[in-house]
């Protein structure tokens, strides 16, 4: 009898977000300025899929790259801020102001309870977070309801599922059991409320090393692991890299010209460099420079 | 202790607000908040060494830090996880109302006279906003269960301190009352303080209305009228806020805001 | 492939459930089940080269394991962690219903004719049972969201088998009907198999009875019939479990059970 | 100024258990054989405590100690089971069937769904998993109910909190910064589920060796921590030591003598001796001998 192998699950960047199509639903991992998947979103917005509804939670520049490529149709959001960089990413502002951009008003405890209901296979998650707010009138998915129980005042959260989940983390093994560095944010929620998850990456690590830690596995079966090293930039990664300021800075830059102020040419030229004009991670990291990356370097 | 006379705004409010934080209080930095970020390590590092401090979503207990707490204007700077003694998973923070923090602070793009908080956006019509807000961020569950919070503004003008915000993302004392939360089921306290660059504000017991608790030192009540939607309750006699004092400037600026962020602004 | 002669009803039992499981799957093994075990095991170990198996909540693959895997009577023999890729927080093991197991096993102290299962205890009136059992453990959930489960005996008799439980901790198919677990909601596909040491049942497509699927080599039909407090389904012709290749009882014997739990009755 | 010192937690387990008064409700961590807090256990017993409602989840001989001694009115229990030891903990099952142990009927996922609703401030968790079975019928503080998003049918499972969760784990520095070997079972719901938290530990470590890997911190802020090596005898501990099997049948014999024939004079030398008869862990562990607890190293 021949010695059973497992299978290895590390595929290409393109091949990974050809998994997300036209209006697909699709949960982004990492949190505000840090650990989101920009390898896979720079292939997705290659790739041009349009009409994305996106599980965003606490966004930063990611969703506004995304917003700004034409990808999005719908946001499920509870924050959206580049911190320092611009208060609130400008081609989501503008997006939403017009209406083009249809928004699923959420809070940062609300949007975790529909991810666990979806991951309890509930239809709905009770949260006592919102009552009072404007949250169940501007989102009309948020139910009022009195608890069958003590007769409460709460509302009921619907499930938010999503169909893929793409995420950035520190290292996997060949068989997609995936480890974060730091806190891991969200993401461990996103895999659970997802049908399928891609994580990209900073490293491959043997299963051996995986052994070695194995109550740092975060995402105990990733359907798809990418090799993007330096693959959340310009956002940072915990134990790796600082965010890119510079770098963000000439998005929002852009961004700021084309959403307050219709003029979008230096925004189709951040495209073009950054995303459309190259074909894969790599490439974008030699625009970037070495000099460039390696100066990011955490201490 | 000696009293400082020179001193910015900021340090008072970061001064001021740092004397309400007691020991063994557990503290939940937001992101880019320099004057609690101040507040609440210099009530650490002085009155209060059992605080956990969360930054980057990690706790710790900062008062053996050997050198100046670094600053970051970015809320997952991992740098600030260095003295890590517990890590908040992400999908957790939520998970544990009664341990999320027993105070926290909030900003907001409008705040009304019963310390309604918006930060979703302005304009009448939700689907056509004139202003995009960031959004809620944990305002809602923060707001909904922490025993008490204070209301932080960076400038005091009548764009900011409205007499109705046009959504609310944290609901303070709503149309007010003394009951206006317990009819709601709202475990926590709600808003306690308003701090400003000219004033504190606190809440007036029966009808929850903004009251003037004390002006900064140098400014005078018309400076808040005119710079205030509303009318605050005033009390008959106004006292003065506090200044620091020179252990408390020393601590600040030598352990906490070296680079002078809260001098600057 | 070779036919064995010798071999226990427990070795045929974990053999014919070793080749309902398919690669990829995950498997979560309960506590004290060597039965199980076993079939987990041998597919693991033959044709399922990607499972992912759950023992001491971590989760492991084992395929590469040089030595036989250790057996153990304790849930939560920390032994059996030695290989583990990922850990199973205890409370979260039911946060991800997706990927809590696609297949389990269920014993019970009664199992009625419509496949549903009774840890709780026996009699009339709950709080005087005759006979109280362990508890559901974790039942409920697996029975309402796992894909698929088998019902697995470690006796064939009267008492176990009855016509209706007496309190239901896992419901199969209630009263019966096709549409018996949709009409409650319930996304799991209820029970596949009940597997005992004299024979196999499945559940009759129609009215979910239970039907008699096959009996293991040398068993009567009267020896289940005498046995079981309900009428099984027959089918026209009854067939015979397939029994144990040798290379299946070789894996078995050598690399999962060199201790002979599943021989020695 | 004097520079400011922190609060240690460190107690004796007597300080600690007096925190647990006749008629309150206790959670008890670990699971089935494994990580029950013991040491607090039989603190609990010599102290007399009377009337106690014990959230138990999936227990072993634990719990039926605990009725032997007769502190305990009411259990919330998913699982009773001594496991290779004896099906059901003999103490348990005698009291439950006569009715003097009120049994507040759960499953696994019933209860995590309980314990987790106190922890969200909610008066309530829904839950799929019991629909159909008869736990609504024998326990009525499940609620049957139609969700209020789609109408699907589901439970109601209310908020179950404690006055006090006592916990084993591996290590906590003096401020009770909590590490568990292994999963950590169910322990840090009831840490989230309870007003006060105790935790015995097998060792005492530096806040340094905590803060060499933050990651590893289940419960970050005991309120109180009893040193007790050895601890979860006669159960396991993970990577510390196995059952001791022959002194957990030396129980169950005595038990079921008591709970199966009302003969309780064996059971009433187990307590005298290893309970009763002594003052302290320090005590029980020489009652044990060092030959034998040496002999249940883990390999």
């Amino acid at each position: 009898m021949q010695h059973p192998r497992r299978r290895e699950v590390i595929v290409s960047e393109a091949q990974a977000a050809s998994w997300i199509t036209d209006g697909m639903t699709i949960a982004i991992g990492g949190l505000l300025s840090s650990s989101h998947p920009m390898a896979l979103i720079r292939q997705i917005i290659r790739q041009g899929v349009k009409g994305l509804t996106v599980l965003a939670g606490s966004a930063g520049l990611e969703l506004d790259l995304l917003i700004a490529a034409g990808c999005v149709d719908k946001v499920a959001v509870s924050l959206m801020t580049g911190e320092a960089v611009v208060a609130v990413g400008p081609m989501f502002r503008a997006a939403a102001q017009s209406g083009r951009l249809q928004v699923w008003e959420a809070e940062e405890s609300i949007y975790a309870a529909g991810l666990q209901a979806a991951a309890l296979g509930l239809p709905f998650m009770p949260c006592r977070a919102g009552v009072g707010t404007s949250l169940p009138r501007i989102n009309p998915d948020l139910k009022e309801f009195r608890d069958p129980i003590k007769g409460e005042p709460l509302l009921a959260v619907p499930a938010l599922r999503a169909d893929v989940a793409i995420l950035h983390a520190d290292r996997s093994d060949p068989y997609g059991n995936v480890q974060h560095e730091g806190t891991g944010f969200g993401d461990r929620a996103l895999f659970r409320a997802a049908d399928k998850v891609i994580v990209q990456v900073e490293k491959i690590v043997t299963n051996e090393e995986i052994r070695r830690r194995p109550e740092a596995t975060s995402i105990p079966g990733a359907d798809a692991v990418v090799r993007a090293p330096l693959g959340a930039h310009p956002g940072s990664c915990p134990g790796r890299y600082l965010e890119d300021l510079a770098h963000m800075k000439e998005y929002a830059d852009a961004a700021k010209e084309a959403g307050g102020k219709g003029n979008d040419g230096k925004l189709a030229s951040y495209l073009e460099r950054y995303v459309l004009g190259i074909t894969n991670h790599l490439e974008y990291l030699d625009v970037i420079g070495a000099g460039r990356l390696l100066s990011l370097q955490e201490f | 202790m000696g009293c400082a006379e020179d001193y910015s705004a900021a340090e008072l409010m970061a001064v001021f607000l740092s004397r309400d934080l007691r020991d063994g209080e557990m503290a939940h930095l937001g992101a880019n908040q320099p004057v609690p970020r101040a507040a609440v390590l210099l009530a650490h590092l002085t009155h209060a060494p059992n605080m956990k401090v969360s930054q980057s979503l990690t706790l710790a207990n900062l008062i053996d830090v050997p050198r100046p707490v670094p600053y970051s204007e970015f809320f997952t700077d991992w740098r600030r996880a260095r003295w890590a003694e517990s890590y908040r998973l992400g999908h957790e923070v939520f998970a544990d109302v009664k341990r999320f923090a027993d105070f926290f602070f909030l900003g907001g793009i409008q705040i009304d006279r019963f310390g309604n908080v918006n930060l979703i956006g302005t304009g009448t019509d939700y689907r056509r906003l004139d202003f995009r807000g960031p959004g809620s961020g944990a305002a809602a569950m923060a707001s909904t269960f922490c025993p008490r919070y204070y209301l932080v503004a960076g400038d005091h003008n009548k764009r900011l301190l409205v007499d109705k915000v046009d959504f609310i993302s944290a609901f303070g004392f709503g149309d007010g009352g003394r009951e206006a939360r317990n009819a709601l089921g709202l475990p926590g306290g709600g808003p306690k303080y308003l701090v400003t660059p000219l004033c504190v504000m606190d809440f007036e017991p029966e009808t929850k209305r903004m009251r003037l608790a004390s002006l900064h030192p140098g400014v005078a009540l018309e400076q808040v009228l005119e710079n205030t939607s509303f009318d605050p309750v005033l009390p008959e006699n106004i006292p003065t806020t506090a200044a620091p004092t020179s252990e408390e400037l020393a601590v600040l600026r030598g352990r906490i805001d070296p680079q002078g962020t809260l001098r600057r602004g």
